[in-house]
Formats: structure tokens, C-alpha cells, sequence
């Protein structure tokens, strides 16, 4: 269990999202780092970690390697439940999905997620000044998962005081039963993984909370780097690097392509 | 909750969409011809195509490339999420706007996943050359299936707040027997459906493999589907075994066969991603967004697309070790003996 | 061709239903005497007639014979589509539905059906007099295919003038656009057929009226028996008697169990 | 439309059924267990049971015969299209409603097709001895879909009018995007799915043959489910053809192997109907009707359900040479090599 001393940001990113995910829970995973997280947890601490990806797959082994798609022909082999699009997504309102795993842009306090534009809405919207992917099944994650693991690449402008396009729900306004009120489900933002540290969300107030600083990273450096006032957990502690086994398994075994995790 | 003064239908309205059932001849007749017979017959100018696949997995690209040919204007285009279909849609207004215009899309994604952003998205939206109605996977997958189903809307919990039920046409209400807020979706009756599948009989029962993604419902719900299957098979073979059958006969109007239809994207049991190609594509398109013009895209689309007569001129100009390979990688997906 | 003289009253519904439905058109076919009529019409004068069943089968050949319920294995074998009940539901209300074939116990002028109970709605809709069986699918067959054919026996106590219970919308109360307003689709009853003789429903008054008598029976017969005032067709005519071949066909070919066609 | 204050849900509420899937545990374990075993864990007194297969096609008998032996009382019973199973829980509310009680059903279509009325029904409805809630088939295969959905309610066209709507908790609304009446139904969320398929594997992933009915949808609605199989097979085995999985496995709790779990019903591939042992059923419950005592039909129940330990006891009380008969009645209907 030898510390890694060459480990990139997504690769802490990638190991972190794996430790996050529990045993024998189910995860709707989204594209990107969180398909890497997922398939590095089943093969340590997690064998029982059941997969969903949104475009039918349920309980894939991901025996034949990382899918670089949410919809690639490798979450199909060996699953339990193949459908389409509705499927997936009806059996997450129903509330079959324990996790759900996602990426985006722009984060702000209450963990509401950007991943459709930059620009000015609603005024710019017709004519963004960046124009990002969209939601994909993002924000219908967001609203129906039970608990949402979110990854965002930490840079002060993208931890954003007001985003400047909420495209998955996170606690809303942070106010008491938000997300109920507004007619959702499930518990909302429960982890935020970025290239600094790990968060949680405060119980009362629903913000986002600093829980373990990536090591180099200390609380002032990740708040010099963050656009809104964050809170400190009481236990704050550092999160222990990757193992060389851990950086060897997802640089040989799982993405040896770099289809997610950049070298660079 | 607004009222109804104000919606707006694109593609068909759910009356509208009904009344083109009606009035369609439902037989179990042979619905065979070229692709591009099927191209000039069932799209139109101005026609909303519902784009089926996902991503890059079997999406429409034969048909995308044989509407780039003929032409079309003012399209509204929707789908989930997309990838190959749309950018080679795009890539022809980029290239010259006068022979291809988009002049809507309604949908929850268009980019590639681990192959990048689309430029061409980037392209038309950031130069607000294309209208824009965001929505989530779900929602569209969701708008297609209630007007597979003939209802002019369908609830769903989510996104509930943010600001995608501001972008588009969504109505929240609170539910009559919770109390709660729920969102009411517009169905969508698309003019037209393209659809790739594994394989269909000369009549468009068709078999899909791997994902589903939103195709039946897509297909359902459109007043007319051009279908093209990697295999043309029996219908015997077809009937053989009915719960397989993905998208039955009545939905369909035409139906090609088209190996490698879906390429350089992939399709479950044939081929995997052709990733360079997808990657050549995006370079001749991201340039413009930089301010260059349209000289390499246009380099592209010459050789490529206008350059040959039809999909095969395409697969052509691939070596033949690049396409076996991209069946030998999807064939290590889902061993099979042959 | 020769006309049988020893045809039952059930034997001249049956083929009366086969000729009205037509060629190349989908049906969706409710059980019972509709199911018998759809395999004559496939094995005479429409092969390319495509039943649907409620149970999920589209398009089956039935060469293997007379399903006895509209959920059979019969109706699977080489259909062209095979979800649920959801599914064929699904594609009605869509309009993939021509006609549909339905049998009740008790009709009105306008068509409305009733096979739910004999007794007071709603006051003793908790004790009924007569429990009969409940809709099936057969109301929502009626409110979303485009034209329908029912079949109910000939009696003046079951020809009401206004029905015990409601089950299957038909022209309602026969208003202009009464189905339209009321939110359904497709055009409404197109035929009734009895034993005595075959309806449509005149244009303007959305009101039953007689078009051909069976052999042995008159307008005044038919009238006497019916509990309500009939329009009759100028042109009206009596049905052909079934051939000796038909009658054949059902005793022999389709229906050699009198699974549906009693010979009594 | 009128508010919500009136609802009643009979099984879980939606916010209920949210909640108890949110407290399952979810993982991907051995759930065989006995019959028995599964029916005193599942069931309890007073809860909404969803029936599973459609008329006398693949009806959970087993499961029914297995709930009779224990007694149950107050139960909701909830279900599109049923003939058989409902009989049997019925019939032993007719020998002895201090063992066995129904308190209400919300069907469309309670009898036996090709094989006439339900006695039972009949007994128990024009004597008021059940609560009748009546509905279409579309209207409760659509309430479960709405359940197995996550949503509260559901639309649909039909039917629109007549006394359907008066006889349930359907609401009709005015559609905010066509200004049209639309009806809602309530989702059905029942505490318990019992279900018989053809094949599954010990963590629950289900294969269906033939008409998938409504079961899937009953079984993703319930807070649990009960499935017996004709076959139980390995997991290697049902999830080489991932698309012909029905039911998957966080949507069971226990698994039986029951071969001619749907007896006298027909299970395609397996058995055609035994329509002289359903008319032997019958004859026995109708004579009360006709106001005659509960002997002939409490002579049937001990004979073939108390009389017995297990449901093979109820089979081997039929010839082999009949059951033999039956099995090869549906092999011609779906002839295949062994």
C-alpha cells in the first residue's frame, strides 16, 4: 500500500470517487471520471457495486473493460436489464438508484450544477458565450437519485457564488425541504470531489462543507480558491494519496487509453 | 400553472399527430427502396427529424450523410443525447447554408463523451445561428414515448427546479392527488424519424441490439420512419421471435440496408467507435470556431459526402484493416460464436 | 356458394364480423366471437387483415389456430410485436388501431356498451343484481381506436334506452363531437352487430340504424325487439346467409372445440 | 378537477413507496427461499396484493394456493384482467371468511374469457361482501406503469366517459397544453407483487415468455415481490441475453422454483390450459350462488389446497397422462427443438 508520488488530479479524483462508493449499493453513473471511480471500486472495496448507466444498462461486471460511452456495447454484456433511456430513468424516480455520479462545469454552495452554458441566462441563452454539452441525464439524476456524488474541477471562477445556469437541482436555495417542495426526490448533493479535496453538505444549511483537503492542499488554499465562503467540518482531515497499486490499476488495467484519465 | 394560449407545437400537435395515423395505410407491404428514394420521399423542409441512437451507438449516420446530399432547410432536430448524426448535420450548414440549414434544436445533449465537445455545437449556438430548447435525457426521452403513446403530455418528477423548465415549453403543476409540484411534459410528434438498427424484414419489423436508447419510442411517435438495419433478414426469421421485435411494422415507411450504417459511431454485435475518425471530423469543424473559415470542413464534406454517391463510397475510403478491426474490437464486447 | 340452411345465431355474427372487417387493416380484436370472426375474415376474403390483442400480440398469422383468450400463446407465435398490456394499449390511444371488435351485454342507440353489472349505478353499484365481468380493455379499446364493431345479442331488455352502467363510451348522448369534447379519439361505433341483423350509425344523430336483417327477420321484428326507437336504413337489405363453407370453416376449421361458437 | 384532499391510497402512497424502496436493501443476493417461507415474510394481513399474468395466462396459482393455506385477512387485491388466482383466494372466502378474507378489488375484467363468469366474483360482489373499484385494462396496466414509474399519477384518453370514471379515483383535467379533458390515474403502488414467470435466477432477474402482461410493471410498483419460476437457472445464463430480462433483481425478494406454478393457467412454452379442471373449480363455487352451502366447494379446497403440504401435492393429484397432454397442447402452439 505504497503512497503514489506521481498521481495526476484526476487520478485523486478517481480514487476518491471509488472510496465514496459503497458495497452492494446501486449507482447511476455518469459519463467520464465517474464510469473510471466506479469501475476501480468494483475492483477493490466494492465487487458487489451494482452500476446503472442511463441509456439501459443495469448491473453490467464491466468484465470487458471501461465503456467510454454511458451507452458503449461494454454496459451491456453480462448485465441484468437492458432497456432504453425510459427505462433507466423510470426505475430512478422509482427510486432504484442509491447514488447517482455525476460531472459538470460550474458548482455553487448548495451543490446545483452547471453543464449547459456560460453566458448570460436567461438573456444570452439563444447565444452563449461558451455553450457546454448540456444535461445529458445529469439533472434527471440529480432530482431523483437518492444521494448525488458530484465531480467539478476546482477553480474559483467555476465555484460560483450564483451559477450561471442551474441545470441539475443540487439543495436549491439550501432552505428547509427545497428540493420536496419543489417536487423532487431523494436527499440531494451528498459528496463533492474536486482536484482539492473532498466536501460534504452541512445538515442545517444544506452548504457545502470541506471534509478532507487533497494532499499539497491545506483549508486557506482550497478557500483562495473557491468563489463563495465555504464551511470547515470540525474533523477536517487530509486524504490519503493513492496507492501505487490504485494509480498502476487505472493507468494499466482500467483506462489504458486515456479515455478519461489525461496523462497530461 | 399558464394556460394553453400560448404552446406551441414542433412537428406535429397531438391531434395532428393522431390524424396522420389515421390516415396512413398500416399494411404489412414491402417498404424496400435506396436510401435515397426513402430521403427524398419522407423528409421535408421545415420537417422536425427525430434522431434516434445515443451518443455515438447507432446513430443515423448513412441517413444523416444522404440528407446532406439532397439538402434540406429550417429543420428543427430532436433527440436525447447526440453526437456523429447532428454534427454531420451541422457541419453541412457550417459548409454552406443555402444547401443545409438547422433551424432548431430541441434536446438534453450534443457532444461526445470521452471524444470531446462538438464544435459544431459550438459553432451554430455560441453565433446563435440555430434556436435552442434545453431539456434532460429523461425529459426528451419522455416527450418522445407520450407521443408514442398519443397522450399530448406525460408527467415526470425532474428536473423539477433549476433553470431547465425555464429554457423549454415544460408546465409545473401541483399534482391533483399529492399536492406536490410535478412537471407536465409536451409530447413530441416528430414529422419524421431516422433510425438505425441491427436488422429488420422488408416490411420494418425491426430488432434492435444492445441499448434500446429512445428509438421506438421515437419512431412511434413520428407520422413517418425511415429505417436502415445493418441486416435485411426474413421476416420468418424476424417472427421466429416476436419479443425481440423493437419497433413493429405499422411504424415504419421505409426500410434500407445499410452495412455499417451507424460508422464511424458504433453498433452493438458489428462495429465499435472508429475514434480517429470521429477525431478528423471535429478538427475540420473546431478551426471555425477559432474564426477560420470553412475550407477544411469543406474538404471533409467533399470527400466524404458529396464526393460519393452513397454510404458505401463512404466506408470506402477506409482501409479495409481499420474496419475489420473496428468489428474485431466490438466482437471482444459481446463474444459470440459466429 | 351454396347458402346453409342449419347455420346458429352465432354462426351468422361470425361471419357477418369477418366481412365488415376489411383487408389489410388493423383490428384490435376483443375476445370471443370477434376473435373467431377476425381467423374467417384472415382465412377468406382478408389475409392481410393484422390483429392486435389486448394481452400484447401484434400482427400473429393464428396458423396455429383459434386463441381461446386474447392473452393465448396463440396469439404470440410468429407476431410481429409482443410487449404487454401497456404496449398495445399504448399503440391504440396512438391510433395504430383501424378498428377494434368488441362484444357486450347491453347497448344503447348511440353505442354505448355495457358489460359491467345489471342492476342501479351508482346506488347499488356496491350489490349489483347481475355481476358481469367488467370492462377488460374493451372501454379502452372503444375510446381510442378509430372505428368500432360491437357485438351484443339481440334482445329488447339489453337494447335499452339508457344503459345500467356505462362501460365503453361510444357517441355518448350522440351531441355533435360528443367524443372529441369529451377527450377521446377516433371516430366511434361504426357497426353493430345481433342476432337479428347489422347497424351503423347514422351521420348526423350519431343514432343506431338498421342496415341489413338476418334471414327470417323484418324491420318490425327487429324494432319489436328493441328497446328503443331504430332508424332504419332506405336502403335496407337482407344479410346473405352464411354459405355451407363458412359454416364449415367455423365448425371445422377455426372453432372445432366451440370454444367461442356454441352449437347449441 | 376536484382537490386532493378527498385521495385515499389503498398499498403504499407514492411518497411511501419512494420511501420503502429507499430503505431496501438492493444488493444483488441469493433470495431462494421455500413457498411458504416467502408468503409468511411478504404477506401480511390487510395489504394491497398485486396480481401478476392476465386471465387464466401465467396467474400466480402457487402463490395463491400457498396464501390460502396461510389465511389472510382484509385484503386489497389489485390486477388488470385475472380469472384463476383470484378465484382461489376468493373461493376460500367463500368456505371460511374468518381464514381467508378479500376486502376489495380494483380490476378491469374479473372472468375466465372462453371459459365463462367467475362464480366467485359473482358471489361476493352481488352479496356486498367486497369493496368493487372498476377500472379498464389500459387504465390499471397504466396505474402500475405510473407506479413502477415513481410518479403519483398518470394520464391517459381513455375512457374518457361513461361510468368508469365515476367508479374509481380516476380525475379528469383539462390538458394545459391542448386545453382538451385528459384523465389522471392514480398510480398503484401495492405492498406486495406475487408473480410467476418462466425463468429467473436466484437474485431475481426474470424471463417472461409470451405476453410480458402487466408484471413487470406490478413488480417495480410493489414495496416487494414474490416470484415463482418454472425454471430457476443460473445467473451466467440469463444475463448472456440481458435484453430478454423482464423483472431485474432489485425488484424481488424472493425467488421459487415452482414448475406448473401457473396450473391449471396455461405458461407459455410449459402447459396450455386444463379447462376441465378450471370448469371443476367453477362448478363447485357456483352451486352457491344458486344458494347451496360451501360443501362442494370446501370439498375442493381440502382436496387440493388444505389437503396438501405444497403445491406439488395439487399437481400430483392430476393424471401424468394430463398434464403430459397439456405440455404437449403448448409445444404445438411454440414448437421448438428441445
Amino acid at each position: 500500500m505504497t503512497a503514489s508520488t506521481d498521481y495526476t488530479a484526476q487520478e485523486i479524483i478517481v480514487v476518491a470517487g471509488a472510496k465514496i462508493l459503497e458495497n452492494n449499493k446501486i449507482v447511476f453513473v455518469g459519463t467520464g471520471l465517474p464510469m473510471v471511480a466506479a469501475l476501480l471500486a468494483k475492483r477493490t472495496h466494492a465487487p458487489g457495486l451494482i452500476p446503472v448507466f442511463e441509456a439501459g444498462a443495469v448491473g453490467p461486471p464491466l468484465e470487458v473493460g471501461l465503456p467510454i460511452s454511458v451507452g458503449d456495447s461494454k454496459t451491456i454484456t453480462g448485465a441484468c436489464y437492458a432497456k432504453g433511456l425510459n427505462a433507466a430513468f423510470e426505475m430512478t424516480q422509482r427510486g432504484f438508484a442509491d447514488f447517482d455520479f455525476i460531472g459538470g462545469a460550474e458548482v455553487d454552495m448548495y451543490g446545483n450544477l452547471n453543464s449547459t452554458m456560460i453566458g448570460d441566462f436567461p438573456g444570452g441563452y439563444q447565444t452563449p458565450k461558451v455553450r457546454l454539452p448540456g444535461s445529458g441525464g445529469a439533472s434527471d439524476m440529480a432530482a431523483s437519485c437518492e444521494r448525488t456524488i458530484l465531480i467539478v474541477p476546482h477553480d474559483k471562477r467555476k465555484f460560483s457564488e450564483k451559477l450561471q445556469y442551474v441545470t441539475s437541482p443540487g439543495h436549491l436555495d439550501g432552505s428547509p425541504n427545497a428540493r420536496f417542495k419543489a417536487g423532487m426526490q431523494g436527499k440531494g448533493p451528498y459528496r463533492v470531489i474536486t482536484t482539492k479535496g473532498i466536501f460534504d453538505f452541512e445538515e442545517e444549511s444544506k452548504r457545502m462543507r470541506l471534509i478532507h483537503t487533497f494532499p499539497g492542499e491545506t483549508v486557506e488554499s482550497i478557500q483562495a480558491n473557491t468563489g463563495f465562503e465555504l464551511l470547515v467540518a470540525d474533523n477536517v482531515s487530509e486524504f490519503t494519496a493513492p496507492t501505487q497499486e490504485e494509480v498502476r490499476m487505472i493507468r494499466e488495467d482500467i483506462d489504458p487509453n486515456g479515455a478519461f484519465v489525461k496523462r497530461a | 400553472m399558464e394556460n394553453n394560449a400560448e404552446m406551441y407545437w414542433t412537428g406535429l400537435s397531438p391531434d395532428e399527430a393522431r390524424e396522420a395515423l389515421v390516415n396512413k395505410d398500416k399494411s404489412m407491404r414491402d417498404k424496400r427502396m435506396s436510401l435515397k428514394e426513402a430521403v427524398d420521399k419522407f423528409i421535408k423542409d421545415g420537417d422536425n427529424v427525430g434522431v434516434g441512437g445515443f451518443v455515438n451507438i447507432r446513430q443515423p449516420i448513412a441517413i444523416t450523410h444522404e440528407m446532406v446530399r439532397h439538402g434540406f432547410k429550417d429543420l428543427t432536430l430532436s433527440w436525447q443525447s447526440a453526437g456523429l448524426g447532428p454534427d454531420y448535420l451541422a457541419g453541412a450548414m457550417m459548409v454552406d447554408d443555402s444547401h443545409f440549414s438547422i433551424k432548431r434544436v430541441e434536446i438534453a445533449y450534443w457532444a461526445h463523451e470521452s471524444f470531446g465537445l462538438s464544435p459544431m455545437f459550438r459553432y451554430l449556438a455560441e453565433r446563435g445561428k440555430i434556436e435552442l430548447e434545453d431539456w434532460s435525457n429523461y425529459n426528451m426521452s419522455a416527450r418522445f414515448k407520450a407521443g408514442s403513446m398519443g397522450l399530448p403530455f406525460i408527467p415526470t418528477r425532474g428536473p423539477m427546479a433549476g433553470d431547465i423548465p425555464s429554457s423549454c415549453r415544460t408546465k409545473i403543476m401541483d399534482c391533483p392527488f399529492t399536492g406536490r409540484p410535478i412537471a407536465l411534459l409536451p409530447a413530441s410528434n416528430p414529422d419524421v424519424a431516422i433510425i438505425h438498427v441491427n436488422a429488420a424484414d422488408k416490411y420494418g419489423n425491426c430488432i434492435i441490439r444492445g441499448t434500446d436508447c429512445t428509438c421506438a419510442e421515437i419512431a412511434m411517435a413520428s407520422a413517418r420512419t425511415i429505417i436502415t438495419c445493418e441486416q435485411l433478414v426474413s421476416h420468418e426469421l424476424i417472427t421466429s421471435s416476436p419479443k425481440e421485435v423493437g419497433i413493429p411494422f405499422p411504424a415504419v415507411d421505409a426500410v434500407v440496408e445499410v452495412p455499417y450504417g451507424a460508422y464511424p459511431g458504433l453498433c452493438r454485435r458489428h462495429y465499435y467507435f472508429n475514434g480517429d475518425h470521429i477525431r478528423e471530423l471535429h478538427a475540420a469543424a473546431a478551426v471555425m470556431c477559432k474564426g477560420e473559415p470553412a475550407d477544411k470542413l469543406k474538404a471533409y464534406y467533399d470527400k466524404y459526402i458529396f464526393g460519393v454517391e452513397s454510404f458505401e463510397g463512404f466506408l470506402e475510403q477506409f482501409p479495409l484493416s481499420k474496419l475489420l478491426a473496428d468489428q474485431k474490437a466490438e466482437a471482444y464486447n459481446c463474444e459470440r460464436l459466429a
